[in-house]
């Protein structure tokens, strides 16, 4: 139980850490930023519900006004932006990524683990992301799905990194990989 | 680590954060019903007016959160001239700053211990329910706890590396990095447990 | 006869601890084996060299693992199975202050104890300040844990223990990181409180005035009894061992 | 004056360690402040209460972080700059194992060095075997360090360092979790090596031998020469400090 918490409030503080590294802010405002691996390692490692929490505890402390997004932004603001989309969807996409991990043991678990992220982290959060744009841009989900394209590439190595990570993992602490525990 | 509260005490400081939360949320719902570039330029100009209140330097500290939103500013300006629709192009900006700025507003002047209350309030049907809000909190505090903590484990493996190597840390310290944050959440878990963990 | 072993004075609350058949292992490895005591001392102390299972003793008898097999209890309390009583019974210094600390700040680390005892927060506040003053630091309350000095982050441990009072304190080497002048007040405050002692060192120096003393050896007891005699075969076991004048001659 | 101070042997590489004006600080804190010292002496102690700036004054010493003013020589090496040098001048081991231990076994953990230092793969091997045979610990080849004890990952630590054999070994605080026999035969390893030494304590014991002590006090020197006077001169304040009756009457 305290265990569960603990990742849990880790893997929260692991998207803060990752908006540390430097994001780059593309041209109508949402960044690229290392901050959705986090979202995909969420479901990856801790599994559907538990990285849901994970994310939504992020999201949390992120409306109660700590400046952990890339940049150090925060507080309410955010839920009205341009990212709105993308934040909304971001629990969406840890839980379907966990789910994917949980359910398929067919393959190896970096494969799995891999393409879990690719289903959450990219196609299931793309679909929140562009109503987001859609909606405070005001512009169609047609156009809207044209901006999102630009973080395919960045995503996609992320989705591979993350992958990676979780099976090393599942190697050096099998115990703490609560997808597969 | 340091949140958003601005040390500048305001009289806002004071309000109640559950009533200032409440207010932003109907503030927002009436912003993007509205569709006048008046009404929005008025609004705008009474959110800059009562971030001057307090003084310069929250008025400063206020600002450099809206530059933030310029990439976004710019773009929505540009696309609205080149489609022909300047104004409405005004009004989604000027929408924007507002909002933003009226949220950010709320969280300039509420502690989170007062957030955190709020938290606690708002998940007290839960607690009625059975549910134990007990670990919401604690988690809450162990983010604040883990973050600054991930950077600084980062920092001393990063020192350790260095103290036996001329090269700059490489790819190679993600792992150990990984599994150090994992053993630093098992042993807070252990210290959770030690006193008594989640069972209050 | 192993794990059949029953405790004797089962529920005495005024036994300081006891255990029956209790063996701990971890991925295949037995880290304690058919550990049998009942100590009704209050100032015991536990020996032995690096490796020979004291820590992982600390963690069962303060019922953060749980034994694989065998019976503890801790002042009558089944240690393992009733964490509300636990932490009413037994407070532990950990070895390492970095795996003790949970939070940001000094004083929220030494709330945290008090408010899960059930203390009010204004009340856990008040003891707070108080423990802070006890101990001359009450310009510690708002600074950062993390930014602490190794010995500092281990005072700050030892306080969020002293401050909820529990009826057994496991120290787990306390001293290691201290500068003199904290050793001895501490020395001095651990004679005179009621709590009982369980003191894990390898400095026998730090056991005077022990009724008992405990020495573990690859997770059995070696030798167990009145502390002078034992502390003595101890003492020169280790300087016999460390005599040796090639550092490859050691074993353990 | 401060920051002005200039080093006077510059590049003597028989100096054990020279600093000029070193002053640091963090977070608007001054942590260490106007260090001048040049220190030719091979065995040398640093003493001092907790927080006092020892272990932040080692991070220096070894290049870790750069002083904010002043310089620093190790050997005529400046270290902070030249990283390839300093590697090979200087080994430090770090007060609390757990920051030091980089990877999953004993066995990479020390072969790291060396391989970054430039040793071929089969050489590091041979090294690595070689330094725990002498310690008689070759079955640790192995094994996982997140499972062993707290003084058995110092003593990894320690060995990680004497394998890169640097010209200067850093210890701070090496024993404080080690038993008896290791502490003796270490002792007697760290008087017959090469390796000047900078050796970081609360045990003024543990400095028997020693040529100088310097001892810190809230970042500054508080008194620093031979190490027989200095150490009484420590030894008695601490003592006095410590000898209050109430815990409360302790500042630090
Ligand atoms: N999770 C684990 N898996 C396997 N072995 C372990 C694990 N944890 C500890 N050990 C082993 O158990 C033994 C006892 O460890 P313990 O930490 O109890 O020793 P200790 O007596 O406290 O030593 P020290 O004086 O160095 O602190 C050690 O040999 C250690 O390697
Ligand atoms: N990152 C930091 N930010 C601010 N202050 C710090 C930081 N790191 C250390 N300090 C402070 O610097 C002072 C010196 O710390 P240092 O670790 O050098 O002490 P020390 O002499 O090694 O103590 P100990 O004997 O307890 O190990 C302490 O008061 C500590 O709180
Ligand atoms: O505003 C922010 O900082 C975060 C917004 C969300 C960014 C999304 S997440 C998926 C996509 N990939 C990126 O690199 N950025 C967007
Ligand atoms: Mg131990
Ligand atoms: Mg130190």
């Amino acid at each position: 139980m305290e265990r569960n918490l603990a990742l849990v409030a880790l893997f929260a503080a692991l998207i803060a850490a990752l908006g540390l590294i430097p994001k780059f802010t593309l041209g109508f405002g949402v960044p690229i930023t290392a901050q959705s691996l986090g979202i995909m390692l969420c479901g990856t490692v801790l599994g559907s519900r538990r990285g849901a929490m994970a994310v939504l505890l992020f999201l949390l402390l992120l409306a109660l006004g700590l400046p952990l997004l890339a940049g150090g932004r925060g507080g309410l603001g955010l839920f009205v932006s341009p990212s709105a989309g993308f934040l909304i969807g971001w629990p969406v996409a840890a839980f379907v990524t966990g789910l994917v991990v949980e359910k398929w043991r067919g393959a190896s678990l970096a494969v799995v683990a891999g393409i879990a992220s690719v289903i959450g982290g990219i196609l299931v959060l793309y679909v929140f992301g562009v109503a987001g744009l859609a909606v405070t841009l005001k512009k169609s989900g047609y156009e809207a799905a044209l901006l999102v394209v630009a973080f395919v590439p960045g995503d996609i190595v992320k989705a591979v990194l993350a992958g990676v990570i979780t099976a090393a993992l599942a190697k050096a602490r099998p115990q703490s990989v609560l997808s597969r525990a | 680590m340091i949140s958003l509260t601005s040390p500048v005490e305001t009289r806002a400081h004071r309000w109640p954060a559950g009533v200032k939360l409440a207010a932003l949320c109907g503030a927002t719902v009436v912003l993007f019903s509205q569709e006048g570039l008046g009404f929005h330029a008025v609004v705008f100009a009474a959110c800059l007016l009562v971030y001057r209140l307090p003084g310069r330097r929250f008025f400063r500290a206020g600002v450099k959160g809206l530059v933030a939103l310029w990439p976004f500013i710019a773009v929505v300006l540009v696309w609205h001239i080149v489609i022909g629709a300047p104004v409405e192009g005004l009004v989604v900006v000027l929408r924007l700053l507002s909002a933003v700025a009226l949220a950010n507003l709320v969280t300039m002047t509420t502690r989170l211990s007062a957030m955190i209350e709020v938290v606690r309030w708002l998940a007290a049907p839960l607690r009625r329910v059975g549910v134990n809000t007990r670990a919401l909190e604690i988690g809450i505090a162990l983010v604040v706890r883990f973050t600054p903590t991930l950077a600084d484990k980062g920092a001393q493996l990063a020192q350790s590396w260095s103290a036996r190597s001329p090269k700059k840390p490489s790819w190679r310290i993600v792992m150990p990095f990984t599994v150090l944050a994992i053993d630093d959440a098992e042993h807070v878990a252990e210290a959770l447990k030690a006193r008594g963990g989640l069972t209050r | 006869m192993q794990g059949e072993a029953v405790i004797s004075r089962s529920g005495d609350p005024s036994v300081t601890f006891e255990m029956a058949g209790v063996s701990f292992s971890r991925e295949g490895r037995a880290l304690l084996t058919g550990l049998d005591l009942c100590v009704p001392e209050r100032r015991v102390g536990i020996v032995g060299r690096n490796g020979s299972g004291k820590t992982t003793l600390a963690r069962v008898l303060s019922g953060l693992v749980a034994p694989d097999q065998g019976e503890v209890r801790v002042c009558g309390v089944d240690i393992a199975k009733d964490r509300r009583a636990a932490i009413e019974t037994v407070g532990i210094l950990f070895q390492n202050p970095d795996h003790q600390i949970i939070f940001p700040t000094v004083e929220e680390e030494l709330a945290f104890g008090l408010l899960q005892a059930g203390a009010s927060k204004p009340e856990a506040e008040r003891q707070v300040a108080d423990i802070l003053a006890r101990f001359d630091k009450s310009h510690w309350a708002s600074a950062a844990t993390h930014q602490l000095s190794q010995g500092q982050k281990q005072l700050v441990c030892l306080m969020a223990i002293i401050a909820m009072a529990p009826k057994v304190v496991i120290l787990d080497e306390p001293f290691s990181g201290l500068d003199i002048p904290i050793r001895a007040q501490l020395t001095r405050y651990f004679e005179r409180i009621d709590a009982a002692l369980i003191h894990i060192t390898h400095d026998p120096q730090a056991l005077r005035g022990y009724e008992r003393v405990i020495w573990l050896e690859e997770g059995r007891i070696k030798q167990d009894g009145e502390a002078g005699p034992t502390l003595a075969a101890f003492g020169k076991h280790m300087t016999d061992l460390g005599g040796h004048d090639d550092i490859s001659d050691l074993a353990g």
